[in-house]
């Protein structure tokens, strides 16, 4: 019999850290499969957060560089302007990119900076135990939620998805989510889409995948990976947010809206 | 040599415990329990449980210090005891007890595959005995039943006074989680 | 059979997703324990497992390898 | 109860209103207490912000309303936090940051260090300012501090800095609170709540006139003169026949003390000279130490910071040794016992009789 | 005759600082005006931002405390939590609310605090000398885009007020501009509307407002007010933005969108 | 040439490629020559960033791409930047911050000030570092130490800060410049550049096993007592047969001299003793001074920051006095002789004869 | 005359929006300079302002008083 | 009372002018030209301009300071002279000006109000001759040119030729301020 799936070339023999049935190690695992396929393990540099996926660099085999909390698209963008043969991506939780890093992003997507956001997005602070995100549900129980979210005082689950592609300099942002066959393989061609508009140097990328944290929201594995699909979709709809691939060149002459 | 000596005397009134095991399996509940109970017997106490990253593992521990005086440092680096619930516990923590130290073993799912001769092992099969009192989740007060009895740290009526104080309200845990502690008093 | 699937027993996390999601009901759960303190899956070699690959898409661990042919 | 939790509940006791803060390990239990437990206070208010940055102005936002106001984190939350700090003694307003300090620089470690001694001592943020920095160096004096903070701040109109470490922030120890929580929230009477019947306030410092910002400086300074004289506080242990007397504060200074006392056992004449708070440091009460004392080690859980202010006080009149363990190593009782018994003989001092 | 027209109550007698024709100026007179009409200059608590209005405080007569630059959003949220009868509201230029503050306050908007946001767009930092602002225009020469802002490099104008609609605690933004008498009455329609949503305690309220800077744009007073009129609106149309004050009740229980 | 954009020209050629930076007064002129200057240049970038913080950071991606880089602000601004440049020294990157300083705490006023010794000394940001820093006190030298901080962050792998002022970075005066902007940007072999054809590489400090980053730590400060050993600079004036010693830095030092050279005019000895690199602050040749010298005097610009190293460097041998004007006023010359010829009677200094 | 207006001369920036936007063109500039260096606007007693107070709501400077009755 | 005579001795040495004006009228230019030629007659210089919110209100201003030697301070707060090309200039320095200074006034546009008599006044009636001139930008070379007769700081033929190298390429710029500068240097 021929092997039909086996480990991905860039993903290092180590053991995951992380619990069982959460969603980071797939993403991981399928930007590795995405680096072998589009044959670029050898230009791409990661920037892995502070957050339960800290530790990135001990499984992705290539270059990677940890960056201060939600700065990951500032540290993208020095590091491709000084080295624009790169390809540079950002691997953010929700915390990171769409609380402390909500400026970096906006920004570094409204200057059409050529890299690409990995964002995962699991509704709380997996890495310091569980707390409230800004994309926690409403009502969600959190620790810092513990009665849960209480939109009046805490606010919304925050879509930053939809307000970064108001930015121009955005040309490719989709939402999808590793809680299914089907949904991973569409995660596995998102990812794709993000690094080829960056290989076309048409500008910022992002692709939010809604990510199981069985640990923190106190559920077994199997219950989270369903909790995506009946309460998270909801409040955050799956698939494209905008492609302004095709309208616009590589000169970045022409407008992405 | 005299120097040496003399320290060792002073650290016996300084007893140290770390507790390890899975996350599930209650070990931080154990550390609490004792640290309650030799509270209530009029002693220094210092608790501290393994936090942050380390917990995402999977594995969880805590250190418990008791002392007749104030306690320096709440950390072990060597410990008096080590109760290892699982197989990496007892890999992890073994080869720092402190010499003529205590390692007590889940010996129901744990291989006491123990490397040194200057300890003794102790071995609990704390999660059949609690199979056998058809309550899984109690192994870890079996365990401390038999940690009671052996290390005469705390009595074992302070650890079931303790226990009332924990679980106010919930009549049925009391009960049962004495049964268990009990078992595993009785063990020895 | 089809194919088969080999399973990492030490990395295996014992999540249980493949079981949920392989259409032949071809894993199974187990209550032996590995060095992690997880309880690992193991494959049915008498079910009817296809080789589609589906557990190994879906295996947080990465650590099913599938045969077909 | 923890010592996060005691400072949250310490907090509240000393009518602490609003508390501002940003996850970040090892001080998470802390935010979470007030999460649980100050959100549905009557009049209170919790707010997990979006960045330690956000945290720190909301804090001197509440402080414009004259109310007691709180956050914390760690190492690296701190240091983006100087700013708002800077500003907060610029303007004369009163605030508790807590900081639960882990293993540095950069991400670090989440283990229990002290390397941030001179961040809070020197003012990590621009410009002349102090802020009062007291160091616990156990679970009772986590809250006890925390007290003594909200009443200094408030007497002093300055921030002031509770440096703690993981090591205390995750520790149990028995613990008795001294007060009760107030039945009324403290406002104080400078606050910006409207001008209604009064004239219009204005908080600022920013100026085109450089001797108005002059004079604001020379007036911290003169209170910090005043604070110096007033609240400097320390602890000292077996110092009086000491010929060796180790500096250490907070949770290496409780490491000392254990070491002290087996030092002690074995016929070594050791004390322990403990600052309370680090800023005022007490530099006084060291300098008369040198009197009596021959040989002082400075111990402490980083590669040596206050190590310049002892040498400060003592003015080269004796000698100074240091040891330290950075990154977040928490060094055990024994090992300094070792470093105190080598030193003690290497330097030829005298044991007891 | 009866006199029509005089200095506002809550406007103190002294002379502005701003340069002829500075639309700064303009707005303080506006709010000024509300605070007297609404009579709610001793409830009012502003926070101007370091930039050109950093001395506010010498015009308004009312209690202001200055903030650090961007967070004024922050700095509203800790006072109003910390004194809900107060009306709080932050006065900020474009690179205070849309660079720096761009955290602060997208998470105060989302949630919902009961403060408004004045927010004065004259497309360039114009205490600083005139770099480029976020806000800058395609093409628009500054100190810091000597060339002309080139969107490839250093991106497009941020439209701030259409990406804070997005999230549900924002419940009016409207944009406006003080470049004729027409639009200078809509925009204190506009600014008493912000102080009744806060009023309400329905959420957060934000007014952008187009302003002339004639320095920095190196016109004439004349030309810098059809500038406003002829470009800006062009990247920044005036008009409503978002309204959920009448579908929101002051319980802020039913949501905004 | 203006003090600012002589730095941004002798970055250009030391091979700055790339320029983060931020607006703020009063170093605006520095951003918008490197926007005017670098922005066209081949292979450079220049970038506008939304804030401070990512400021910093771009400077962290960029140092990670192996490229000389640099970015400059003013006193709030290097605040917010602290955790940044804790981790740039934690991950060994070598980067230049330019700090043209200016009246604090809070936003406090435009005008030049030396409030910021102790931020960049000793660091503002979290955990043990040092970052070099360098003060110059003429617009020639500013472009001098400019060239030199690139060549140092380099060598030793260190973020290099320069510490000038307002008066310093506004003010025009003949310059020269020394090196011709090379014809290859220069890239450090350790560049982040994608594994093609060498195993992939990490950088990082977070660990779980604070041992790995105490060896870090460890690692950092032998290289700090290389640079200690290696690269401490300094200018002495007059100060052979002085009673009394002016120590000052930067614009301070080039005022002090000013009063020095009139007061030997009427015949008091005094000179100048002007540390260059603030760290690694020149303590022995201070110490070697004690020996001839009767008397200092600090002179800062601020509330009394740099007059603790020069305590800790004359260890209780002399007397210390200070003179200090902070918040952004600039004291005269005439000024400083006044408080140096008072000084000098009232310790009863021998005069020329 | 319906209206006319007080221009406080010393406080007047001499930025002529007023004059822009007058529909009775009833305010003149000036080249006499003030004690800021600005050359103050003078309203034109003899145009015929209606007292619409359309200059005042313009004015940056608040300057102008406007009187109609 | 000798150490004060030393002083002013050494003093000499340093001369220290402020040139104030409205935001248009070229005060910074007339800072610049001087510190160029002072450059190219070989003497130390610095030039100091006022930055920042000062800006604003629309008063400009800047320090030049010349000597043999290296200049203390740029800052002058009792300058040796001052150039007020405006009325609030002359009201915020003239009582700054060290006594024995010259206090040059654009009498123009200012009234000469001076309440000391230890100082002497120039009154140039610049923007009238420069109107006469039919070129009401160049007030300031006219200022200059009177400026440079009265102090002898700098020869007029230096500052001709920075002119020449400041308006490199626009050749009518350089006839109009150079007939600007004679016309003022002539005046007295
Ligand atoms: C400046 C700073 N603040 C806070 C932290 C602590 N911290 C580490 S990770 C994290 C957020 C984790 O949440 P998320 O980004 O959603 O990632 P996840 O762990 O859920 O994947 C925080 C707050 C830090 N390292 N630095
Ligand atoms: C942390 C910090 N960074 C930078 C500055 C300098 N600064 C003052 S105002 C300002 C921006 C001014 O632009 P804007 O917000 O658009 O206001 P405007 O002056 O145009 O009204 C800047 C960058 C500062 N004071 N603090
Ligand atoms: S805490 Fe949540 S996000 Fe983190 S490793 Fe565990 S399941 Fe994954
Ligand atoms: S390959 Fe398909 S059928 Fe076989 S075990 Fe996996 S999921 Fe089941
Ligand atoms: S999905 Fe993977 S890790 Fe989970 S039980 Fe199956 S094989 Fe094990
Ligand atoms: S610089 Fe622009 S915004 Fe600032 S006062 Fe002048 S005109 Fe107004
Ligand atoms: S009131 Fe109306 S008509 Fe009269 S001057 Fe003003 S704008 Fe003109
Ligand atoms: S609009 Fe006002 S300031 Fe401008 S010219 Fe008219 S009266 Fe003067
Ligand atoms: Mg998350
Ligand atoms: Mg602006």
């Amino acid at each position: 019999m021929k092997k039909v799936y086996r480990r991905p070339k860039s993903l290092k023999r180590a053991a995951f850290h992380y619990c069982p049935g959460c969603g980071h190690s797939i993403v991981h695992r399928l930007l590795t499969e995405v680096f072998d396929e589009m044959n670029i393990q050898d230009k791409v540099i990661g920037i892995p957060p502070p957050g339960c996926s800290v530790f990135a660099y001990h499984y992705l085999d290539i270059d990677m560089a940890e960056s201060a909390h939600g700065r990951g698209a500032a540290v993208a963008t020095g590091l491709k302007r000084a080295y624009p043969d790169a390809l540079v991506f950002t691997y953010q939780g929700d915390g990171d990119l769409a609380a402390i890093g909500t400026a970096e992003t906006i920004h570094a997507a409204n200057r059409g900076e050529r890299i690409t956001s990995i964002f995962i997005n699991n509704a709380v602070y997996g890495m310091t135990g569980g707390q409230m995100a800004p994309t926690t549900l409403s009502n969600m129980k959190t620790t810092t939620t513990p009665y849960g979210r209480d939109t009046r005082l805490e606010g919304y689950p925050v879509r930053m998805s939809e307000m970064v592609a108001l930015v121009k300099g955005a040309v490719y942002i989709e939402r999808t989510a590793v809680n299914s066959p089907a949904n991973i393989k569409k995660t596995k061609k998102a990812i794709r889409k993000a690094f080829q508009a960056q290989i076309d140097d048409l500008g910022y990328s992002l692709v939010e995948i809604l990510s199981p944290c069985p640990t923190n929201w106190k559920m077994n594995p199997l219950e989270s990976w369903q909790w995506v699909e009946n309460e998270m979709t909801k409040e955050f709809p799956l698939g494209l947010i905008k492609d302004a691939t095709r309208t616009k060149d590589s000169t970045g002459k022409r407008d992405a809206d | 040599m005299l120097l040496e000596q003399k320290t060792v005397l002073v650290k016996e009134m300084l007893i140290k415990t770390i507790f390890a095991g899975f996350g599930g399996q209650g070990v931080l509940s154990m550390g609490l329990n004792l640290s309650q109970a030799a509270m209530s017997e009029g002693k220094h106490v210092t608790y501290l449980p393994s936090y942050g990253a380390e917990v995402r593992g999977g594995t969880a521990n805590c250190t418990v210090a008791i002392s007749d005086e104030e306690i320096a440092s709440p950390v072990a680096s060597s410990p008096d005891f080590v109760v290892a619930m699982n197989q990496p516990s007892l890999v992890r923590f073994q080869n720092q007890i402190q010499s003529g130290g205590l390692l007590f073993i889940n010996s129901s799912i744990t291989e006491p595959v123990v490397s040194r001769g200057d300890i003794e092992v102790i071995e609990v099969p704390a999660s059949d005995i609690a199979e056998e009192l058809k309550s899984p989740k109690s192994a870890n007060m079996v365990m401390m039943g038999a940690f009671s009895k052996k290390t005469n740290l705390v009595l074992l009526s302070t650890l079931i006074e303790v226990l009332k104080n924990t679980f106010k309200t919930k009549k049925m845990l009391i009960d049962i989680n004495k049964k268990a502690l009990t078992a595993g008093y009785d063990l020895f | 059979m089809k194919g088969y699937i080999e399973i990492d027993q030490e990395l295996c996390k014992g999540c249980h997703i493949c079981i949920a999601f392989c259409p032949k009901d071809s894993i199974s759960p187990s209550d032996k324990l590995n060095a992690n303190g997880y309880s690992p899956v193991r494959f049915n070699s008498d079910g009817d497992c296809t080789g589609c690959a589906t557990c190994a898409v879906v295996c947080p661990d990465v650590v099913i390898e599938v045969y077909r042919g | 109860m923890y010592g996060n939790a005691a400072i949250g509940e310490a907090a509240i006791r000393a009518g602490c209103q609003c508390y501002f803060g940003y996850p970040i390990t090892p001080q998470n239990e802390l935010t979470e207490y007030m999460a649980t437990n100050l959100s549905r206070r009557k009049g209170c208010s919790f707010v997990q912000a979006e960045s330690e940055v956000s945290a720190i102005n909301m804090v001197y936002g509440a402080s414009l309303a004259g109310v007691r106001t709180m956050t914390s984190s760690s190492s690296p939350g701190i240091s983006l936090k100087q700013e708002g700090i800077s500003y907060l003694a610029a303007c004369e307003l009163p605030a508790v940051i807590v900081n639960i300090s882990r293993g540095g620089p950069g991400l670090g470690s989440i283990s229990a260090a002290q390397s941030d001694y001179f961040q809070s001592t020197r003012g990590g943020g621009h410009g002349d300012y102090r802020t009062i920095v007291l160091a616990p160096s156990s679970v009772q004096e986590l809250a006890d501090l925390t007290h003594r903070a909200f009443d200094l701040a408030d007497r002093y109109r300055i921030p002031v800095i509770i440096l703690g470490d993981g090591m205390l922030g995750q520790m149990m120890e028995p613990l008795e609170f001294k007060y009760d929580a107030p039945s009324e929230l403290p406002v104080r009477s400078d606050a910006l709540r409207g001008a209604k019947g009064r004239p219009s306030r204005i908080v600022k410092t920013f100026t085109s006139r450089p001797t108005e910002l002059e004079e604001l400086n020379w007036s911290l300074f003169r209170r910090y003169r005043l604070i110096e004289k007033e609240e400097t506080t320390y602890e000292i242990y077996l110092v009086e026949d000491a010929e060796l007397v180790v500096v250490a504060f907070g949770a290496a200074a409780r490491i000392a003390k254990g070491a002290i006392r087996n030092a002690r056992a074995n016929g070594l004449k050791v004390g322990m000279f403990r600052p309370i708070t680090l800023w005022p440091f007490p530099y006084e009460k060291i300098s008369e130490l040198t009197q009596t004392t021959k040989h002082f080690l400075v111990f402490e859980m980083n590669m040596g910071q206050m190590i310049e202010d002892v040498k400060l006080a003592v003015e080269g009149k004796r000698e100074i040794s240091f040891y330290g363990r950075p990154g977040g190593v928490i060094p055990t009782p024994s090992e300094v016992l070792r470093v105190i018994t080598r030193l003690y003989y290497q330097k030829g001092l005298k044991t007891e009789k």
